[in-house]
């Protein structure tokens, strides 16, 4: 757990465009809301990105990192989303081998029409981010100072 | 705090001219009005603009001109798209001066000079054109070709047609590419114009520009009887230091940030083909 | 202010013509290289900004929007955090836009041909707008006929119109227009390529008649031994022939045979149809065909039917014959209905005297059995049935429990009080817990809430107002278009707003209940809408195409054909080809991508190792900068 | 192993003196008795160097991504010698089209474990001057300057011939060899297994212990044959997560996370990275996560077996399984 | 000054009162691999580790430091230096070739203008040298002219029947001796005798290495460049290099450097890295590179080792001979067959 009081998770959340995006503005208008730790990057498909992107993330003091797509079989490129289960499920994976906590990603499927799904979704995350409490396992030391 | 050889000094940029398209030339003062350092003609600084990196360049003022250093830069890459970028203002780091000048106390002394030069290799020859102005009667008769792709791509164009031209004993030959709109002046490559303007091998022949033209060029002044010891040139390769240690600046035995970056012709032919 | 910004401005509505020539004149003002709006989210206005970056003379994907709206002030409470994450999302977007690239639209061509999926009100509508304006159309009916539901109803609410009497017509003019071609008993079975040229492949199902020999003089059906299919037209009411016109008023008013039903194809004997017919038209023999055609634009109009009635077994649907669904009552009630029109309960045929409705069966139901939402016709049609029955038989009692009467059409409240008020229908607040057979009476239990009694009703008929949910083709199809569907299988639509007729994804739209519970009017003008889109589409010559495409750097690229297996538009293509790096000359095979294919969803980006496939405008700087910016 | 070397050599110089074959890849002999390196031979006279024992570990499948396209270039054919795990390399290559196949002749040649000189040097030996295989042939004399030893061969196996993924070759136009194939030795994933089990908390320790030796020099990249890009990300500034070795940053565990990921589905578990790795880093640690997990996720692939399958990240099914259903492993 | 002894069984005490006023740096197993690392109770010395895998050049030239930080803010810019260092600190446990490699640094390091990074370090530092014992036979220091059984350094000292015999070479090494006065003990003639004996023994060996016959001859400052330069035989040496960086890392001498940014978004940090010039990007450039193929970058290695660096620095080579490239190349390549292949009998000038 966090000693410091003052900690803030920073959570990156990666939205396709044509679903969670669009899914996360749905909770906007519905007024539903979610924890401001979470900050979204919107990507053209779920298929866009690329795990040196969490990585990357990760390397800059991010504490968790969720990933949202449209729903296996929806997806606006037929098939994006597909490799992107296969892609998340090996990465997550293998960061669960290295010893870092699996808590700290994760995929979601939210379609353009579930914005309370996306609000649960992220209360959620935030809420299992600040359980696992400030990411010191993997991360770049010279961010952190 | 120990200042070492490889920490910049804090400098401003107190001045920015558009030369080209895409050649700026940059006014770098000392940030706390001391003078940043003495250089010779031919020399480089490091500049450093955090974020975007640090490169050698060769200083396009004269050391005649005093409290500054300008810098006529071509945009290339990352660090030279942000250095365009900059405004006046800016501070950034400066390290120097490196390398051997021309040795233009010495061998120069009392010569007719010849210099040659392509695009943005005027900016190292600037320096030395401008020295010699300054001492003019230390030296004998000088011819200054110079060329570029087009007119627009003619560094520095004003000052060579109102001074330059305007100088004493010098004759200004310039020269671009291919005909355009408005240009009456010479149109060829250089090393072509160097043979059409059939200069004698009486004088001390100074280079610089894109490899390629250095290679034409200088076997057109054999042809015309140069002999390598009175060609001069530049080399550029890769650095990272300045000072000889990071290793990978060198030519055989002979490092450019510290040997060079000024070298004579038949010394070249000493060294390996590696660069 | 972050390194490159040189001018910041505060104005509340940057989307108003005043804002963007706030941004016009600061591009102009100070030789702006890129503009960063914080303002709703881009798939609001992100087109807006960047017209107007365009028409200030920068290149429209120098902008990026920062959504502080939907992200930001809208979902958070707390003043303070809310604006220290509008900044956070301020940085990342000038972080992305100092590393975007001019980008140019390419042109991509236009099939002058559309397709409509569904022969229904909406489909026939959207497809007669459209041949109106000159283009031809294909609609595709997955039934022997078009019409679609509203060929099964009686009469209209709320002016009691004779639903074939305005139908029928549109029909019949969708079969004349030169423009239109009708491909019925016919389901689209691949979708590719894009808006502007789709390619859709369809099947067309034996009919084993020929359709244009077939005169429809219907001896056929008289003469045919087999009359044990049920008449889906009649909702299984009563059997029909196994060759047969679905019904009298069909387009085309060609018969088909029920390969199920028909003994000549299930055993090889009989063929009396064969030798009846006089026009020749029966081919036991006929097979599936497939039609390929290229199309500019595709409309969805795949429609809804009623949910299934037997999940909700108090109501004892499935045991009681005299408990029916409203559809099947609008064909009880109908001329051409299984009694010819006279109010009979099909359990023994005899004349009720009390009748129960039931609203909301599986509408605004939580439970997971029925729908969450409204379906919104059920309270005006079961309002037009309590009042024709009462108007024609004044000597049946008719009960209607409801929970909310919802009227909000024009004319809608109007009908309803005439209902309660001039026809004397009963309406209860309340639900129905029970309805079950007692001594062959149908004994109704439920509970008035107004004055909080329970209620026991004795009836000859119950009528469920079974929820609508979309057809189960919808699903289907959407998938083949890429179309993005919601929980309830109702197509997305683009903004829910502003482009309630297009689907998310270029060249679809939207027509009739596959959208969401509509009733006629709301249909037909939605139909008429969604064809102004495609005709707007169609009219033009060139399409200009995302720009957002993938780029392969040709002195990265390994070759590997990664990227290719992975596109789904066949965008990536490889080439041998001499390749110079840095003067080095070597001749290899490199990807190549063709941007007129390439719809940007960046799946290529992730699967080529060494970074050569990039991504246009999310490339992978650009978002590590984003996400650099964010986690600082 | 003696009798598999003479014929290869033998046969290798006929391919070259009858005109099969104009070069010839195979591992020259060195200063010392275990220091054979890849070479590609151009002459008869100079096969005389050519060795084929206990010590050419070496995988040859990558260089012949230069070599096929520079014989064709020349008009002529390499021969390469392939040992059964490399022809995994070579296939997956083939799949990628990295090498051109018309231009190759693959000599399979038999393989019975290639030896560690490092192991053999951990066992204790010092200044080992050289080695013989014993009659036994299960053990070697080891001599030195500071006097004779005998050790198991298995004992000083490399660590790809410990875990050997079996003696038959996936890909040859000519075989020589004598080993019949008895199939995979030991249980290759022991070890992922054995790290699974582990806590999250002794997991995150025994990488970090492992990957904190990492001094970047890139050898295990290098010698990889999936890793044949021809410009690495990591090298690359404009990708953005271009590093060279800093020490106490995440930089390590990004390379290797990364570097594993890109040859996730390629790799054919050859064992190069961590046979060339200076530090004693177990890098197929993270390739065989990998190959492990792709065999219990989507079924079992072996890349490399056959040319011109599909990998399993460029493929999918429609019923995968969720990112979520991978859980924890192991205790807290 | 007189030599020392202790006990082997005693040299963590030494450690212990060492650490008291420095920092001491020694080889330390981190699993399964020897490098230097700073000691800690319970750490111990073991002779019987010849080679450590990076060489000890890490504790003066780090594999990476920071130089200079810098702040951004909007025109402005701020820089501060790092500071170099200023804590004593002993490296203990160094044999005679990673002491020679500390020389061929100084000469790059330590002549105009100096670095004063590793000037700082070198200042601070006491080198702790120890006869190396049973040497490999990838061993050649003796080819330089380093003579194995006198280690050098600021101490060096020898190993003989358990018994650590040391002697300070320098007043630094006096210094540090004198700090640990209470727990070295002064040598007698039976232990001037043993460790006399020691150090013959271990000379008996080095003559009977394997690689006792290579020489130098054909490189050096004598040598002629070009000719050596334009050697064919470059070409096949360099065939299957694979262009990584084992060689330069491992290596005692090689001294190349690379100077980066990283922004960790609040500051902008420069930092130096090792480099290898057997990497394909060390001399790229935005136009090219002076070295695109591997056998350009592998000849360049070979010749700033054997040519380049004796040009510059007096006729010294830029190796060692401790064999660590010869250990560690993936595929076996080395100075040892450059050497052999164009030079002694294959020299040009024979």
């Amino acid at each position: 757990m966090s000693v410091n009081a003052d900690w803030k998770p920073r959570i990156v959340a990666f939205c396709c465009n044509w679903c969670s995006y669009a899914g996360a503005d749905l909770a906007g208008s519905s007024r539903l809301a979610y924890p401001a730790d979470v900050k979204i990057i919107r990507e053209p498909c779920s298929c866009r990105v690329n795990p040196m992107f969490i990585l990357k993330a990760f390397e800059r003091g991010a504490d968790g990192v969720i990933l949202c797509g449209c729903h296996p079989g929806d997806c606006h490129y037929s098939t994006g989303n597909y490799y992107t289960r296969r892609r998340m499920a090996l990465l997550f994976s293998m960061l669960d081998y290295i010893g870092v906590e699996r808590g700290r990603t994760r995929v979601e499927w939210v379609s353009a029409a579930e914005g309370a799904k996306f609000s649960r979704v992220m209360n959620d995350f935030v809420a299992q981010i600040r359980e696992l409490g400030e990411n010191v396992k993997v991360g770049d030391l010279r961010c952190k100072e | 705090m120990i200042n070492d050889t490889l920490t910049p000094r804090l400098a401003v940029v107190t001045q920015i001219r558009t030369e080209t398209p895409d050649v700026k030339t940059f006014r770098v003062e000392s940030a706390d009005g001391t003078p940043l350092f003495d250089h010779m003609p031919g020399q480089c600084a490091m500049l450093t603009l955090p974020g975007a990196g640090e490169a050698m360049f060769s200083i396009t003022s004269s050391p005649t001109v005093g409290g500054y250093k300008e810098f006529s830069i071509k945009r290339c890459g990352r660090l030279t798209d942000a250095l365009h970028a900059m405004e006046p203002g800016q501070q950034i780091g400066i390290r120097g001066p490196y390398g051997k000048p021309f040795p233009v106390d010495t061998e120069f002394r009392g010569k007719n000079l010849l210099f040659i030069a392509g695009g943005i290799g005027l900016a190292p020859l600037h320096s030395v054109i401008e020295y010699v102005r300054a001492h003019r009667e230390a030296y004998g008769h000088i011819d200054i070709l110079y060329g570029s792709r087009s007119a627009a791509d003619l560094v520095d164009l004003d000052r060579i047609q109102n001074e330059w031209m305007q100088e004493r004993d010098t004759g200004v030959y310039l020269t671009i590419d291919r005909p355009q709109d408005g240009w009456d002046g010479h149109v060829g490559f250089v090393p072509a114009y160097l043979k059409e303007l059939a200069f004698k091998p009486d004088c001390t022949a100074i280079i610089c520009g894109p490899p390629i033209m250095i290679k034409f060029v200088l076997a057109a002044l054999i042809e015309m009887g140069f002999d390598k010891t009175q060609v001069y040139t530049t080399l550029e390769l890769k650095m990272k230091c300045g000072v000889g240690k990071c290793g990978r600046c060198n030519i055989g035995s002979k490092f450019v940030c510290k040997d060079g970056p000024v070298f004579r012709c038949d010394e070249i032919d000493e060294l390996p083909n590696e660069y | 202010m972050q390194p490159g910004v040189v001018f910041a401005q505060d104005y509340q509505y940057m989307c108003s013509e005043a804002g963007q020539n706030i941004i016009k004149d600061a591009i102009k003002t100070h030789g702006l290289t890129g503009v960063v709006v914080c303002s709703c989210s881009p798939r609001m206005h992100e087109a807006t900004f960047r017209k107007a970056a365009a028409q200030a003379g920068l290149n429209p994907f120098m902008v990026e929007i920062a959504n502080i709206r939907e992200h930001c002030s809208w979902i958070h409470k707390d003043k303070e955090e809310g604006t220290e994450k509008a900044c956070v999302l301020m940085r990342a977007a000038v972080a992305k836009v100092t590393l975007n690239a001019p980008l140019k639209a390419g042109e991509s061509k236009v099939v002058k041909r559309a397709l409509v999926i569904g022969g229904g009100i909406a489909g026939i509508q959207t497809a007669l707008d459209i041949a109106d304006a000159g283009f031809p159309v294909d609609i595709v009916e997955k039934n022997a006929t078009i019409g679609g539901r509203m060929a099964q109803l009686d009469k209209t609410f709320p002016t009691l119109d004779c639903s074939s009497c305005i139908l029928t017509p549109k029909m019949v003019e969708a079969k004349a227009n030169e423009n239109i071609r009708l491909i019925t008993y016919a389901e689209v079975e691949e979708v590719s390529g894009f808006v502007g040229s789709f390619k859709a492949k369809i099947r067309k199902k034996a009919r084993f008649v020929k359709e244009d020999v077939c005169t429809g003089c219907g001896v056929c059906m008289s003469k045919c031994p087999s009359k044990k299919g049920l008449n889906e037209f009649n909702m299984g009411l009563n059997n029909r022939s196994a060759i047969y016109i679905p019904f009298a008023q069909a387009i085309p008013n060609v018969a088909v045979i029920d390969k199920e039903q028909c003994i000549k194809l299930k055993t090889g004997k009989c063929g009396l149809c064969q030798k009846v017919c006089t026009a020749g038209a029966i081919d036991y023999t006929q097979q599936d065909e497939f039609i390929e055609e290229e199309y500019g634009a595709i409309v969805m109009a795949t429609g809804f039917r009623p949910i299934d009635a037997s999940k909700f077994d108090e109501y004892s649907y499935s045991t009681c014959k005299d408990v029916v669904t409203s559809l099947e009552l609008e064909r009880i009630m109908n001329a051409a209905g299984p009694t010819g029109g006279v109010l009979l309960r099909p359990s023994d045929g005899k004349h009720p005297h009390s009748i129960v409705f039931i609203q909301c069966v599986g509408s605004r139901d939580v439970s997971g059995r029925g729908k969450p939402y409204c379906s919104k016709i059920c309270c005006m049609y079961t309002a037009k049935h309590a009042m024709l029955i009462r108007d024609k038989y004044p000597d049946v009692e008719v009960h209607v429990f409801y929970i909310d009467v919802r009227t909000p059409g024009k004319n809608f409240d109007e009908f309803y009080r005439r209902a309660a008020e001039q026809y004397d229908v009963d309406y209860i607040k309340g639900q129905v817990g029970k309805v079950y057979e007692e001594n062959g009476q149908l004994v109704v239990r439920g509970v008035d809430l107004i004055s909080n009694e329970q209620i026991v009703l004795n009836a000859d008929m119950v009528v469920l107002a079974t929820a609508i949910e979309p057809d189960p083709t919808a699903r289907k199809v959407a998938n083949m278009l890429t179309a993005s569907i919601d929980t309830n299988d109702f197509i997305t639509e683009a903004h829910p707003k502003l482009r309630p007729v297009e689907s998310p994804t270029a060249g679809i739209f939207l027509s009739g209940v596959c959208q969401g519970p509509k009733d006629i009017p709301e249909t037909v003008s939605q139909a008429g809408a969604a064809a102004s889109k495609v005709i707007g589409l169609l009219a033009k010559d060139k399409l200009t195409t995302n720009p957002c495409v993938a780029h392969s750097d040709e002195l990265l690229c390994n070759g590997c054909s990664c990227c290719e297996k992975v596109c789904p538009y066949s965008a990536i293509s490889y080439e041998t080809k001499l390749i110079n790096d840095h003067g080095v000359k070597e001749t290899r095979r490199v990807a190549m991508v063709n941007e007129a294919l390439c719809q940007g969803c960046g799946a290529c980006t992730v699967v080529c190792p060494s970074g050569a496939m990039d991504l246009k405008g999310f490339s992978n700087k650009q978002i590590m900068a984003e996400v650099d910016a964010i986690c600082l | 192993m003696q009798r598999v070397s003479e014929r290869v050599i033998a046969r290798a110089r006929e391919l070259m003196r009858e005109g099969t074959v104009n070069k010839v890849a195979g591992w020259k002999a060195g200063e010392f008795f275990y220091d054979c390196a890849p070479y590609v031979f151009e002459s008869e006279e100079s096969l005389k160097d050519l060795v084929y024992d206990r010590f050419c570990a070496a995988n040859l499948s990558k260089y012949m991504i230069k070599n096929s396209v520079a014989a064709g270039a020349e008009g002529g054919k390499v021969l390469v010698l392939l040992k059964p795990c490399d022809t995994y390399s070579f296939n997956q290559l083939l799949t990628e089209h990295r090498i051109a196949r018309e231009n190759v002749y693959v000599l399979g040649v038999g393989c019975e474990g290639m030896c560690d000189i490092d192991r053999i040097r951990e066992k204790g030996f010092k200044g080992i001057t050289g080695v013989d295989e014993n009659a036994d042939g299960k053990t070697l004399t080891v001599h030195t300057l500071y006097g004779d030893g005998e050790v198991a061969i298995d004992d000083v196996l490399v660590n790809k011939c410990e875990f050997c993924k079996g003696k038959a070759h996936m890909i040859f136009d000519e075989l020589i060899s004598d080993n019949e194939d008895e199939g995979p030795r030991g249980d290759r994933f022991a070890g992922v297994r054995e790290l699974e089990a582990m806590s999250p908390a002794d997991r995150f320790a025994f990488w970090q212990s492992e990957l904190s030796k990492c001094i970047r020099c890139n050898a295990c990249r290098n010698a990889c044959p999936a890793c044949s890009c021809r410009k690495c990300v990591f090298d690359n500034d404009a990708s953005g997560i271009a590093s060279k070795a800093n020490t106490d940053s995440f930089e390590e565990k990004m390379f290797h996370i990364i570097r594993a990921f890109h040859v996730a589905g390629r790799c054919t578990d050859c064992g190069e990275c961590t046979r060339v790795c200076p530090q004693g880093i177990p890098l197929h640690l993270f390739n065989r996560k990998y190959i492990k997990d792709i065999n219990e996720f989507y079924g079992e692939y072996a890349a490399g077996a056959e040319a011109g399958q599909r990998g399993p990240l460029i493929n999918y099914t429609v019923d995968d399984i969720e990112p979520a259903a991978v859980s924890d492993k192991g205790g807290n | 000054m007189a030599m020392k002894k202790i006990a082997l069984t005693q040299l963590e005490q030494l450690f212990a009162a060492l650490s008291l006023t420095r920092k001491v740096y020694l080889p330390v197993e981190k699993a399964g691999q020897y490098d230097y690392a700073p000691w800690q109770p319970g750490l111990t010395y073991h002779p019987e580790v010849l080679h450590t895998v990076k060489s000890a050049k890490s504790v003066f030239f780090p594999q990476s430091e920071d130089l200079i930080r810098y702040k951004r803010a909007g025109l402005s810019l701020e820089i501060s230096q790092q500071a170099p260092e200023d804590e004593e600190f002993v490296v203990f446990g160094v044999h005679a070739c990673d002491v020679a490699g500390f020389e061929v640094l100084d000469r790059v390091f330590l002549s105009e203008p100096v670095d004063s990074y590793y000037k700082a370090r070198r200042e601070h530092g006491t080198v702790f040298s120890v006869m190396c014992a049973k040497p490999e036979e990838t061993c050649f220091c003796g080819t330089f002219g380093i003579d194995a059984e006198a280690p050098g350094g600021d101490v060096q000292s020898w190993l003989a029947d358990g018994v650590l015999y040391m002697e300070a070479l320098t007043e630094k090494g006096e210094a540090l001796l004198a700090a640990v006065s209470g727990i070295v003990s002064e040598v007698d003639d039976a232990g001037t005798q043993a460790a006399a004996e020691t150090r013959a023994a271990h000379k008996a060996i080095m003559e009977r290495l394997p690689l006792a016959d290579l020489t130098t001859d054909g490189f050096g400052a004598d040598a002629e460049l070009l000719p050596l330069f334009n050697r064919p035989e470059w070409k096949e040496l360099a065939s299957s290099c694979l262009g990584c960086g084992t060689c330069t890392y491992v290596c005692p001498t090689c001294q190349c450097y690379d100077i980066r940014e990283y922004n960790t978004g609040k500051e902008i940090r420069r930092f130096r890295v090792w480099d290898s010039c057997m990497y394909s990007d060390f001399t790229m450039m935005a136009a090219g590179t002076p070295r695109p193929d591997q056998m350009q970058r592998f000849r360049q290695r070979f010749m700033h080792k054997l040519k380049y660096y004796p040009d510059n620095y007096g006729g010294a080579f830029s190796c060692v001979g401790c064999g660590r490239c010869l250990q560690k190349c993936p595929i076996s390549m080395n100075i040892v067959k450059v050497m052999r292949k164009l030079g002694g009998a294959n020299h040009n000038d024979k």
